[in-house]
């Protein structure tokens, strides 16, 4: 690996100064599970890696019933899913917060970290744009908010601009009788990056669909929001036409291609086939809330 | 005289003959015994006079680590095989 | 030779301060810097869990931290397993059921099972098979060692 | 803690399952393997690789790096000699030291993605790596050649100049380095006489040992020219052989010292770090350490070949076989060597054919040198021909395990190559795998099946050495130069405890470098236990000779009016007055009575043939309809294991193996794009099982003596992949209706078959409306 520096601000103020000073010869680092590896693969090559994990905006974790969930960016994924007001609140971020990669990486990788990296097959992300979540940047221009859904512009790139530093995620409080799921699929059990992975958040009145969102994974250059497939299910009876009809136009909107995860005809048969999965599932538990 | 089970791709020498009988009391003697019949099938079973390390003998149903100089009884079927290897934990 | 940064961190509770460079993982640290061996390369990715070590009581692929980022944490290698001359049960058990073939990635099983059995004391074979997910091994089929850490819960729990 | 006594057994020691010596080491972290040595001064190498799958070199520049702080030396093909091109022996394969020399760093050109092509050793393997990127070469990119189909077809791009075969002849440019052929009876004749003959055609992909460490070798090199090197091998007396030759320079002035070794499964047969850290520490006059990246162990080791299969057989609607006919072609990669003859020596030797014709060709392709991988070429071949049995065995409405039985090899039955078996455990194992619980258990549930599938393996044999040392306090120590892989240290002080009459625990196995034992093959073919074991207890029965030519000597007899027995030395009570001596008394007494007693042994016990092996293997699956994902639900496997010295480790040897097979069946698989560069280099692509993937694996130790052997040993290691990849086929098959004959069966690819097949079927419902 070639030579860095290593910083470890402790506020925020020092962190995007930091950031600000060397631009885009500095960068990030929360849990390091893609960062090390794309630096040893000399894909990225920063001069200046600024560890975020002692700053205290960063790692907080805080539920409020009325304004939702602040998720900071460099929180771990095992203090997510072990969490039991998130187990709670939001099944389908746990969900996806406890598959990415194994045990030993979820002690260190970040949901914020996860979308930085801006991999179209991030697992949290799709789950994050089913709960309509928000990203907060601060920068030396001071701060701004952007949908998750926009967050990512094409593989490994962000809307991230030099000094600006992703401080948490805003996570709306789950509406009554609505719940969220994740599910992806992968030849193994455990480990493997998704081949396609769909996150979901529905409300249902009675038998009706009232609000839903769909987010989607490893189907695009970037991860997507499903806007048609979710809007074709609000304000409809939610039965299995209505899922059929959502995971059509789910499979619509996906644009996959062939790697050795899989084919793109193969993916396309996944959006269809999960999609229905998570609804299905978010539906059983959006029942039970 | 021994019988000596000729390989697929050298049956070209005997004539397609599959099975034919060499006379001698070891092995040497036997190859020579078969050039004798069939000129040139040495080239293929020998190597600077050592038998060719690509290739293992079996002497009635043995496998022979002795080379050219194993004995060879009156009736015996000698067989040339691959040499093969193996690979385990 | 690089600037080297002084990183005071404690392994298997013994204070330690050291000299790196900010490249070096915590892999290499411990091997390249301490001579501390027995933590394993297999892959440096995350995806085969030999360099499984146990930071502040979690487990963590040490391919994947760097060296500086060790400081002021508390680190578990497989150094520290065995008490004195008295075996850890889980590589008392890992003996007794001949849980290990070459043993390569025995280290990482071990600091896994570890962070397991001290969060869930008596778990059920999928839980155990859940946990060891993030390590490989390529010689037993993991018979042997899922019975393993069955068997050191069950004499300790 | 417990040690469980074989019950059956007549044996003391063998049979019983006690802690293995070198444990502790193991669990505590004190094993020093290949990547642990570390030496005063050490320097740190790296390899530059070819980004081309198929390339000439016009020129390498280097200049810039040797100016980067803390880089020593930059080696590339220019230091070592040219080598001899003639094919030699060397250990258990013949090689062309010049293919190897080529392979060890390419000259000329470069033949696969990630061929060496330089080396540098510097002060940290950081700045190793840096000046990697510092270095400058030419490549004029050829068009590569991925599989034997397109290497064969006529006017194919030649990867190797000077390549020749007996049938082109000595005129023609070749890909085809071997063609092999078997042959018995009247084909046309034998396929007249079934009933039934299916043919079909299959493929299977490059996989990869997955020894979970990466290469590692240290090398020393003195001024006077003797070097050492420590590494990790399964063959250090191979290295020694190889290694010279690809330096040239004279065998004894090289030692090797093996490490601990962290897994090889044949890919650790050959040498790659070893001849570099030698030439690098030669050129610095420092101790070099070289590592492998798992990148690098999966772009430029021998994984084994993936090969292209056709199998015709034909039965009687009784169940006989009359008749069957196999064309093979292997990919050997970038040189010549692929497994294909012991596949073809494998491929249909469990059943006892009257009519055969095999054919088996190695074809080399731009992809790395193959290397053996666990019952090298049986696997793949197997297949075939185990998924064509039970089409056929459905077709005439017979039990598939019955087929096989009913066709089964046995003592008398000549192989397709020869020899004739002498007694073998095929039909106990495939009936022992009949009458096991889980084959009679019922299967219920949707999108569930079973299969099963049976395979075989030769076991090599090879040479060994061995040394007995009895200590003055009564205690061994058994030296032999074969490195412990799995467990062998164990069975080798096991085997001499027996034969001394002495507790496990005070027998020490030692694994020696190459100059503190003789010659010994690699640990390879499952030839350790058997052969090396059998070096150990003939060194053991030498001591035993001594120790009554002693007592002879005390007590004014001959030796032949002594009698061993359990570590104690009596007269015959017949002849004279009883005399008796533990081993213990008599050690204390060496000094007095003519010094120490060491027994020696070394054995030859030849290729083929050294106590063949056979499993069968019955898989329970649930196919996902929706995704074409394969569950694993229940496996057992049955083998015929000789005399199971240690059976802890016999049960593991066919585990490992189960996984494995599994693993090759279902995910594993090299991905290459279309200009020949590896895709999957590391471990989250290249998808072996984890724990999460498999469930227990029950196995049956089928114990049928191997007349070859004093104990009665079989080798155990291998043959234990052979039959799952087939078994799981056949599952798949009783779960969802689809053949697949591809290899791995992933779900893209079945959920594609399962379509087809869905899709066709409803083409037939609409027809028959």
């Amino acid at each position: 690996m070639h030579e860095i520096h290593y910083e470890a601000p402790t506020s925020l103020e020092q962190a995007v100064g930091i950031l600000a000073k060397h631009g885009d010869s500095a960068r990030p680092i929360c849990g390091g599970t893609d960062l090390l590896i794309q630096m040893r693969a000399g894909v990225r090559r920063p001069h200046y890696v600024v560890d975020v994990k002692h700053i205290a905006a960063l790692t907080g974790i805080a539920f409020d019933p009325k304004s939702g969930l602040r998720l900071g960016a460099a929180a771990p994924c095992i203090e997510i899913f072990e969490n039991a007001t998130l187990r709670r609140h939001y099944p389908g971020l746990v969900e996806a917060a406890h598959l990415i990669g194994s045990l030993q990486i979820q002690s260190r990788a970040s949901v914020g970290g996860n979308l930085c990296n801006g991999s179209p097959a991030a697992d949290t992300t799709p789950a994050l744009i089913a709960l309509g979540a928000v990203a907060r940047l601060v920068g030396p221009k001071g701060e701004r908010q952007v949908k998750v859904e926009e967050f990512v512009v094409s593989p490994g790139r962000t809307v991230i601009q030099p000094g600006e530093l992703l401080v948490e995620l805003l996570i709306p409080p789950p509406p009554p009788h609505s719940a969220d799921a994740y599910i992806r699929f992968i030849p193994r059990n455990e480990m493997d990056i998704a081949v396609v992975g769909i996150g979901a958040a529905i409300t249902l009145e009675g038998d009706r669909c009232t609000a839903a969102r769909i987010g989607m994974g490893a189907v695009a250059p970037t991860p997507l929001f499903a806007a048609k497939a979710s809007q074709a299910l609000v304000g409809k009876k939610f039965d299995a036409v209505a899922i059929e009809n959502a995971a059509q136009l789910a499979i619509e909107q996906a644009s996959p291609i062939d790697d050795m995860r899989g084919t793109a005809e193969f993916r396309r048969h996944l959006v269809g086939v999960l999609t229905r999965r998570t609804l299905e599932r978010a539906a059983e538990r959006a029942r039970r809330n | 005289m021994a019988t000596v089970i000729i390989p697929a791709l050298l049956r070209q020498f005997t004539g397609g003959a599959e099975r034919v009988m060499a006379s001698g009391r070891n092995l040497r003697q036997v190859i020579e015994s078969l050039e004798r019949s069939f000129p040139g099938i040495s080239r293929h079973l020998l190597d600077d006079g050592e038998l060719k390390g690509s290739l293992v003998v079996s002497i009635d149903g043995e496998v022979e680590t002795a080379g050219i100089q194993a004995k060879v009884g009156e009736n015996s079927e000698i067989y040339f095989l691959p040499a093969i290897g193996g690979g385990v934990v | 030779m690089a600037k080297r940064t002084l990183v005071e961190t404690v392994i298997n509770n013994e204070p330690v301060e050291l000299l790196c460079e900010p490249r070096q993982s915590l892999l290499e640290v411990l091997r390249d810097e301490l001579h501390m061996t027995g933590t394993k390369e297999g892959c440096l990715t995350g995806d085969c869990g030999a360099c499984t070590i146990l930071v502040d009581g979690r487990p963590v692929c040490s391919c994947l931290m760097l060296g500086v980022e060790a400081q002021g944490h508390k680190l578990e290698t497989i150094e520290g397993l065995a008490t004195g001359a008295e075996l850890h049960p889980l590589q008392r058990k890992f003996l007794e059921h001949a849980s290990l073939q070459c043993g390569i990635c025995t280290p990482g099983f071990l600091m896994s099972a570890k962070a397991l059995l001290d969060k869930i004391p008596r778990p059920t074979e999928a839980e155990v098979r859940y946990h060891l997910a993030g390590n490989l091994c390529r010689c037993t089929g993991y018979d042997k060692i899922v019975r393993a850490v069955l068997d050191a819960a069950r004499e300790s729990g | 803690m417990a040690v469980k006594k074989e019950a059956h057994h007549k044996y003391r020691v063998v049979g019983t399952r006690p802690i293995r010596p070198d444990g502790i080491e193991k669990v505590t972290g004190r094993a020093l393997y290949g990547a642990d040595y570390y030496f005063p001064g050490m320097l740190f190498g790296k390899i530059l690789r070819s980004p081309y799958a198929h390339a000439r070199i016009k020129s390498i520049k280097f200049d810039k790096a040797l100016k980067l702080p803390g880089v020593r030396a930059i080696v590339t093909a220019d230091d070592l000699p040219e080598a001899d091109r003639k094919p030699q022996q060397m250990g258990e394969q013949q090689v062309s030291p010049y293919y190897l020399s080529c392979n060890v760093l390419a000259r000329g050109k470069v033949l696969y993605d990630g061929h060496p092509v330089a080396a540098v050793a510097a002060t940290s393997p950081h700045i190793a790596e840096e000046a990697l990127r510092l270095i400058e070469v030419d490549y004029e990119p050829l068009e590569p050649v991925m599989t034997a189909d397109e290497a064969m077809k006529p006017g194919a791009p030649i990867l190797i100049d000077d390549l020749r075969n007996q049938e082109e002849g000595p005129d023609q440019p070749t890909n085809v380095a071997t063609h092999l052929q078997f042959k018995r009876g009247d084909l046309a004749a034998g396929f007249d006489a079934a009933d039934c003959v299916i043919e079909r055609e299959f493929r299977t992909a490059t996989v990869h040992q997955g020894y979970i460490e990466p290469h590692a070798s240290v090398g020393i090199w003195n001024p006077d020219g003797h070097a050492t090197v420590y590494t990790c091998t399964q063959g250090s007396f191979t290295v020694r052989t190889l290694a010279t030759k690809v330096l040239g320079m004279p065998e004894g002035n090289l030692k090797v010292v093996p490490s601990e070794i962290g897994g090889g499964f044949g890919g650790k047969t050959t040498i790659y770090c070893e001849p570099i850290a030698l030439l690098l520490a030669k050129k610095t006059g420092h101790p070099v350490k070289v590592t492998m990246s798992r990148s690098e162990v999966l772009r430029a080791t021998g994984p084994t070949s993936g090969i292209h299969e056709r199998v015709k057989i034909g039965v009687t609607k009784e169940g006989r076989i009359t008749a069957a006919q196999v064309w093979m072609a292997y990919e050997a990669g970038a040189f010549p060597g692929s497994p294909m003859a012991p596949g073809a020596m494998t491929v249909i030797t469990s059943y006892d054919i009257p009519n055969l014709l095999i054919d088996g060709y190695d074809v080399v392709v731009n992809r790395p040198k193959t290397c053996a991988y666990r019952a090298p070429g049986a696997t793949a071949a197997a297949f075939g021909v185990e998924t064509v049995l039970d089409e056929l065995a459905e077709q005439i409405g017979i039990d598939p395990l019955d087929l096989r039985i009913m066709n089964g090899a046995h003592e008398g039955t000549q192989q397709p190559f020869g020899p004739v078996f002498k007694r073998i455990g095929f039909i106990e194992t495939c009936e022992a795998l009949k009458a096991s619980e889980h084959y009679n258990s019922k299967l219920t549930g949707a999108n569930r099946g079973r299969g099963v599938a049976a395979g075989f393996w030769f076991n090599a044999g090879f040479q060994s050495s061995a040394s007995v040392y009895v200590n003055q306090d009564g205690t061994a120590s058994v030296v032999t130069g074969s490195v412990d892989i799995g467990g062998s240290r164990a069975s080798m002080a096991m085997i001499a405890a027996e034969v001394l009459g002495l507790p496990i625990d005070e027998v020490r196995p030692v694994v020696a470098d190459t100059d503190s034992i003789g010659y010994t093959d690699v640990t390879a073919g499952s030839r350790v236990t058997f052969a090396t074991g059998m070096a150990v207890y003939n060194a053991a029965q030498d001591v035993v000779r001594q120790l009554k030519e002693r007592a002879a000597k005390m007590w004014e007899c001959t030796p032949d009016d002594v009698e061993f027995d359990n570590g104690v030395l009596r007269t015959r009570g017949d002849v004279l007055q009883p005399q008796q001596l533990t081993l213990k008394e008599l050690a204390a007494r060496f000094i007095r009575t003519g010094g120490p007693v060491v027994g020696r042994a070394s054995v030859s016990t030849g290729g083929a043939g050294a106590g063949p092996a056979f499993a069968a293997i019955c898989v329970d699956v649930e196919v996902d309809p929706d995704t074409g994902k394969v569950q694993i639900l229940r496996v057992t496997i049955a083998q015929d294991v000789g005399t199971a010295i240690h059976p802890s480790y016999v049960e593991g040897q066919l585990q490992g193996g189960t996984a494995q097979g599994i693993g090759w069946a279902l995910n594993e698989e090299y991905v290459y794009d279309s200009k020949g560069v590896l895709r999957n280099t590391g471990l989250l692509d290249y998808r072996m099982p984890t724990c999460l993937d498999l469930p227990a694996i029950e196995t049956i130790l089928v114990e049928v003596p191997n007349p070859t052997h004093p104990l009665g040993v079989r080798g155990v290691g291998e043959v234990s992949i052979v039959p799952p990849p087939a078994a799981i086929a056949n599952a798949i098959y009783r779960a969802t209706g689809v053949r697949m004959r591809e290899l791995p069966m992933s779900p893209p690819r079945l959920m594609k078959a399962l379509q087809e097949h869905r899709n066709s079927r409803e083409g037939q419902a609409a027809a028959g409306r």
